[in-house]
């Protein structure tokens, strides 16, 4: 029998996964603009591989399958993961990233509303650490590698590991601006200096600066559908902002400028569409802000001071597992417990 | 002081004893079933094994020397299972709910490789006194942060749709993994 | 050779002598394990676990000479209690123990021979009644040991499941229901 | 202008109100049979006064408000008592409780009754008049209005006057209010005087412009400070702490009484009750119920409790496809067991419901965190963990994060985009615990009986062995000092008679009835039966005690 409420709000889950699915859209559009269709390759792969293994892990753990499957947030995962990896990376190092990511982030933990570690976060550091020269060839955007590669070639790539005949992987790929910078710092070289280089274009990336540009438009059509709140995103980019402002007014000359730091990487993806994953994040208003302002400060530790090209991942992930005491330690008084409750 | 300071944020992140190093598992995966028993734990980890880095220090420094390097792990051995003891009477007489909550893991602490780990690491790098307590203290601080880290999960963990076969130590050696892969993005922090 | 014993008995010397101090300074008496224990347990004296009572289960325990789940009144909401007080895993019900339905003892008056037997019995005093008067149990108080049912020479004692009232209805856990939900119609279309 | 606080939260259901505030309130025809329940209210059964068979007028008390907090039940109308017994009632465990059902002579005949001079009698016994007269809650709590009249030892400042009405559906108090204002407003200046309140506040949803209108004009010819105060629509606004936040901006915690902060409120229904109770003697009697939902003509019917669901619906003329009743309104209402049951004082609104019109909702998939019931929650509850540690029943957990602040408003469930039943979660956690704490209460007592007893009879073993021990002294000094054998004899045998003596005595005493000395003959004639029982039963119990022995 049905007891508690008899009328609800005509919304789901998988609406919800469906609007945060459609806001990454301009970022892809972008992505394709500067870089190729190839991403859409790994994207698909992506989403192939999670319905696949949230399919089969559904039926072992014998639980129905169609619910689950059209929820949307198998797909979100994929996409997350696609858009965080080369986009020429081969064929398996998708489709391996994902499956861990949906069966053991996921799936061990009870599957989707259980997960205490982002999965597609999990999915991307296995990677880096398993893999790591794959994962840092990335594609020169337009006009900027030595040669380009057609559609066609890059598919023979992903797919068969074959470059054309006469083209080296270097000449098509480049690092990322963030471990471009690392790498040139070393060498002690000025970071004015650095940014002169050609990969380098307003901010910080050339092409991938835009395609931030194009996540900051969907984290709004986020925050305007209440998909998420404002307190991440803005706790996050603000650390992000005042920690590299800070190093950067101490060093100018080795420290890059707090804009560059928040356009570059991963930063506007992780502020609007992987931190603000309300399954592994903290729910209370104040636990938002200490869990986002605690991922913009490692990720500018690690992106800056570690051995990771970028920190967004590993910040995520190391704040995920502060959520349960963030939330035990900042909930908010109930009605009529408030200090100086009344009035 | 910097070094000092290195040293801290050394073997609490980069190097946590825990998470990088993969000692003291069994305190790790035993006694973080709940917050409180975790803090306790933590804290009481603390106490001996800064104790124990510098007693460890001093035996090995003055009363061992090149010539009875030999002795060095069994006589580490008995001074931690020496010092643990003391805390297990202390702690018995000042705070029994502390005892109760931490039961039998406290003699446990003897065998807590952690322990008996970190003053060989402190024995292996040469470290002076100063050095010796604040890796010992730095490792502990480590230790409990991960100890209660962990405990916050597996709490919210008791209440998860885990799959049967998973229920219990299973998903929690998988979550101590997870952390683990997640504290390597600190590596490279501090060379 | 020699230095060796000298120095692991030195160590040895001097630990004894620290922890045989603390021994005494650090003295504690008694066990609050067994009170803790004891709140745990339902105190209906049954007697079902093998000991004569609830506090003597309960001292068997913190002896570490029963186990944990001997006691059906408390069910597996006890044992899963004690199994976190005590730090160790829950077991099912073992000992071929069953859990029965809550009851209270009833007697008929009818038959009743007023021979007290039934009162000497109870370990609650939940029974009302001189000798040669018939007797009462006294429903609130009883906590359904059974322990009155056996020593009664007619017989005329029984055990009477309590039922649910509107008073005592608890609301059931809600099915998580997966496959969508349909609304039972009442037993007659309404007109 | 007053200024208006806000409380966290809230929701803006559809009101659906219109369709059953096209016509006025209609008086609904009597029914062929009335079922009574005598637990109607909050706190302990009423004690039923009458027997089945018995005639009963309109208004007569047929069940006395036992001690504490009760209140009485009332024959709506007269008739005869055809039975007093267990039926099915308008509650969500579908279980019986006792009732009585009342079959109308169609004379409605009255019971005689007078009103009273409340502002001359003491104040206890205008709350006794009130407890007789049955008047308790009507926004759905159904607490007796008698122990909210004292002010006791708190000075109310504000009295509040709860007309919000902020469930869908209902609108009951809003035909009330535009029908007899003026009679609210005198039960108001009753209630203020009772209470000595300062002020009159009346909080009404800005959706009712004519009940607004009606009460603005009937407050102003009252004497007393009365202000009618419109709020804006959102609900939960008609829960009385949430109301009192609005109105006064103070908040009343979970076991906190509003009359500490200076406060109480009461149900605009209420007040009118409270009003007939003292100014004419009638006891409740009858309710005004929204009948709506799932029927062509929606309505509100003044109905008598105890009138059977089915009857009442079919004045609204339900559509075919109605498959379920719901007592409330669809945020927080109950659905009805059996359309059989009937209308008790709680029942302010039937909804008859179809799968149209609520549809079921899509299967419940797990919670994603999203904390839109967080933003809801009027009571700054976090659901998200309540339901995690509700779920998985992990009690003591729910209890810390303030289980039993939830006021079940159903906001979060309303949000949910999981579809999770979340109220449910919460009454089931809550009536769990409340089973425990009631087993924990229990097994405290037998402990205290038990460690009793064993000191007891440890005290009685102490007692004979110093007993014996002392016979065996004065035995001792006896043999000793009794110079002559015989004497020595002579005092033990009179030793041995005087404790034979004693021995019969306190079994005699021990074997006599009690009590026999005012019993009527009927009552000895019982007791020599059962003595006769009782014989047989010792007879089968030792066959062969009795027989002659060969």
């Amino acid at each position: 029998m049905l007891l508690s409420t008899f009328i609800s709000k005509p919304d789901s889950v998988s609406a919800i996964m469906l609007k945060v699915l459609l806001a990454l859209l301009p970022g892809i559009a972008l992505y394709v603009w500067y870089y190729g269709p190839a991403i859409l390759v790994s994207i698909t792969l992506a989403s192939i591989t999670a319905l696949a293994t949230e399919a089969a892990m559904l039926k072992l753990r014998d639980r129905p399958v169609k619910p689950f499957l059209s929820d949307n947030s198998a797909l979100l995962t994929a996409w997350l993961l696609a858009l965080s990896i080369p986009p020429l990376a081969p064929w398996w190092l998708v489709v391996v990233g994902t499956a861990f990511a949906i069966s053991v982030a996921k799936h061990l933990y009870g599957g989707l509303g259980n997960n205490p570690f982002n999965p597609a976060m999990i999915g991307y550091a296995v990677l880096i650490i398993s893999f790591p020269s794959h994962m840092t060839h990335w594609l020169s955007p337009h006009g900027l590698g030595q040669v380009e590669l057609s559609f066609a070639d890059q598919l023979a790539y992903i797919f068969g590991g074959h470059l054309p005949s006469g083209i080296k992987l270097d000449a098509v790929t480049t690092a990322t601006p963030l471990d471009t910078l690392k790498t040139q710092l070393q060498l002690d070289r000025p970071v004015k200096e650095i940014l002169g280089m050609p990969i380098y274009g307003a901010l910080a990336g050339k092409g991938s600066e835009m395609v931030a540009l194009g996540y900051i438009l969907g984290g709004a059509y986020l925050l305007f559908k209440r998909i998420i709140t404002w307190h991440i995103p803005a706790a996050f980019l603000g650390t992000l902002l005042v920690t590299a402002g800070i190093f950067h007014l101490i060093d100018p000359g080795h420290y890059a400028a707090p804009l560059f730091h928040l356009t570059a990487g991963a930063a506007m993806l992780g502020a609007f569409f992987i931190l603000t994953d309300p399954i592994s994040g903290p729910t209370t208003p104040k636990g938002k802000l200490i869990f986002a302002a605690g991922a913009g400060f490692l990720t500018y530790v690690i992106r800056v001071f570690g051995g990771f090209p970028d920190g967004v991942a590993f910040a995520t992930l190391l704040m995920n597992i502060c959520v349960p005491l963030i939330d035990a330690y900042t909930q908010p008084p109930v009605f009529g417990k408030k200090d100086g409750g009344a009035k | 002081m910097t070094n000092y300071l290195f040293i801290l944020i050394g073997t609490v992140l980069v190097n946590n004893i825990v998470m990088v190093k993969i000692l003291g598992l069994c305190p790790f995966m035993g006694v973080s079933k709940k917050l409180e028993a975790a803090i306790s734990m933590g804290a009481a980890t603390t106490f001996v094994l800064t104790l124990a880095s510098g007693a460890s220090y001093l035996i090995h420094q003055y009363l061992l020397g090149p010539e009875l390097e030999y002795l060095t792990t069994l006589s580490f051995i008995v001074v931690i299972a020496g010092i643990v003891q003391f805390t297990e009477m202390v702690v018995q007489r000042t705070s029994p709910a502390l005892y109760q909550v931490l039961g039998i893991y406290l003699p446990l602490i003897t065998t807590n490789c952690a322990v008996l780990g970190i003053p060989l690491l402190n024995v292996q790098a040469k470290h002076n006194f100063m050095e010796s307590l604040i890796f010992g203290f730095g490792g502990a601080l480590g230790f409990t942060l991960v100890m209660v880290l962990f405990a916050g999960n597996r709490e919210r963990l008791e209440g998860a749709d885990v799959p049967g076969i998973f229920k219990g130590s299973a998903i929690a050696m998988v979550t101590g993994g997870l952390m683990s892969l997640s504290f390597m993005g600190f590596s490279g922090l501090v060379k | 050779m020699l230095t060796a014993l000298i120095v692991m008995s030195g160590i040895a010397l001097v630990l004894g002598a620290v922890l045989g101090f603390s021994a005494i300074k650090f003295k504690v008496e008694g066990n609050p394990l067994v009170d803790k224990i004891d709140a745990i347990l339902p105190q209906i004296q049954c007697g079902q676990c093998g000991y004569p009572g609830c506090r003597p289960y309960a001292e068997a325990i913190a002896a570490g000479e029963a186990d944990i789940n001997r006691c059906p009144p408390g069910g597996e909401e006890g044992i899963r209690k004690l199994a976190d007080l005590l730090g160790v895993e829950f077991k099912p019900f073992g000992g071929g123990t069953v859990q029965k339905p809550k009851a209270v003892a009833f007697i008929d008056e009818n038959l009743c021979i007023g021979c007290t037997l039934c009162t000497q019995a109870c370990p609650v005093d939940a029974i009302a009644g001189a000798a040669k008067q018939m007797h009462t149990i006294i429903a609130p108080v009883c906590t359904g040991c059974e322990l009155c049912v056996a020593p009664c020479p007619v017989n005329c004692i029984s055990m009477v499941v309590i039922e649910e009232k509107i008073t005592t209805w608890k609301w059931k856990y809600p099915v998580y229901a997966l496959a969508p939900v349909r609304r039972s119609a009442f037993g007659r279309a309404p007109e | 202008m007053r200024t208006l606080y806000q409380f966290h939260g809230g929701v803006h259901p559809p009101t659906n109100k219109t369709q059953s505030t096209r016509t006025p309130i209609a008086p609904a025809p009597l029914p062929g049979k009335l079922v009574i329940p005598f637990h109607q209210h909050v706190g302990n059964m009423a004690r039923p006064l009458v027997k089945a068979g018995n005639r009963v007028l309109k208004g007569q008390l047929i069940g006395m408000p036992e001690d504490g907090v009760s209140s009485a039940v009332h024959a709506s109308t007269s008739g005869t008592i055809s039975a007093i017994g267990m039926a099915v009632v308008a509650h969500a465990s579908g279980l019986p409780d006792l009732c009585a059902t009342l079959i109308p002579d169609g004379q409605e005949e009255w019971v005689t009754h007078e009103g009273m001079a409340y502002r001359t009698a003491a104040g206890a016994d205008v709350r006794l008049a009130l407890r007789l007269a049955g008047v308790v809650g009507l926004g759905g709590a159904v607490f007796p209005s008698d122990l909210k009249l004292r002010s006791g030892k708190h000075k109310i400042k504000s009295l509040v006057l709860n007309g919000a009405e902020c469930e869908p559906y209902i609108t009951c108090d809003d035909m009330l209010m535009r029908e007899r204002a003026a009679e609210i407003i005198r039960g108001a200046e009753i209630m203020r005087f009772m209470l000595d309140a300062e002020e009159v506040l009346i909080g009404i949803e800005d959706n009712k412009p004519e009940a607004i209108a009606a009460m603005q004009l009937a407050a102003a010819a009252s004497d007393d400070k009365m202000e009618v105060i419109v709020v804006p629509t959102i609900y939960p606004s008609g829960g009385a702490k949430q109301l009192m936040r609005i109105l006064t901006g103070i908040e009343i915690a979970a076991g906190v009484r509003s009359t500490e902060k200076g406060m109480q409120c009461f149900n605009v229904a209420t007040a009118l009750s409270i009003y007939r109770a003292l100014q004419f003697g009638e006891p409740l009697l009858s309710r005004i119920v929204t009948v709506t939902g799932n029927v062509r003509n929606a309505q509100n019917f003044e109905v008598l409790i105890g009138a059977p669901v089915n009857e009442l619906v079919a004045l609204a003329d339900p559509l075919p496809d109605t498959n379920l009743y719901i007592m409330g309104g669809p945020m927080m209402g109950v659905p009805l067991p059996s359309a059989q049951v009937s209308v008790v004082k709680a029942t302010n609104c039937i909804i008859a419901a179809s799968d149209k019109l609520f549809p079921p909702p899509p299967p419940a998939l797990p919670c994603i965190r999203c904390t839109r019931c967080a933003e809801a929650c009027p009571a700054d509850l976090q659901p998200q963990e309540l339901f995690w540690f509700a779920q998985s029943k992990n009690f003591g957990k729910a209890q810390e994060y303030s289980l039993f602040d939830c006021i079940e408003c159903g906001a979060c469930s309303y949000v949910c985009p999981s579809h999770i039943p979340l109220v449910q979660y919460y009454r089931f956690a809550k009536s769990e615990i409340r089973a425990l704490e009631h087993e924990q209460a229990a097994a405290d007592l037998a402990r205290e009986r038990y460690e009793f007893r064993q000191s007891r009879i440890e005290r009685d073993k102490q007692e004979k062995a110093e007993k014996l021990a002392q016979k065996e002294m004065t035995a001792l000094a006896a043999r000793q000092s009794a110079a002559t054998p015989e004497a020595a004899a002579d005092n033990s045998a009179q030793l041995r008679i005087q404790a034979a003596v004693e021995h019969a005595r306190e079994q005699a005493a021990a074997a006599r009835p009690k009590n026999i000395d005012t019993l009527t003959p009927r009552q000895q004639a019982e007791i020599a039966e059962i003595e006769a029982r009782r014989a047989k039963a010792r007879e089968m119990a030792h066959p062969d005690a009795g027989q002659p022995k060969e």
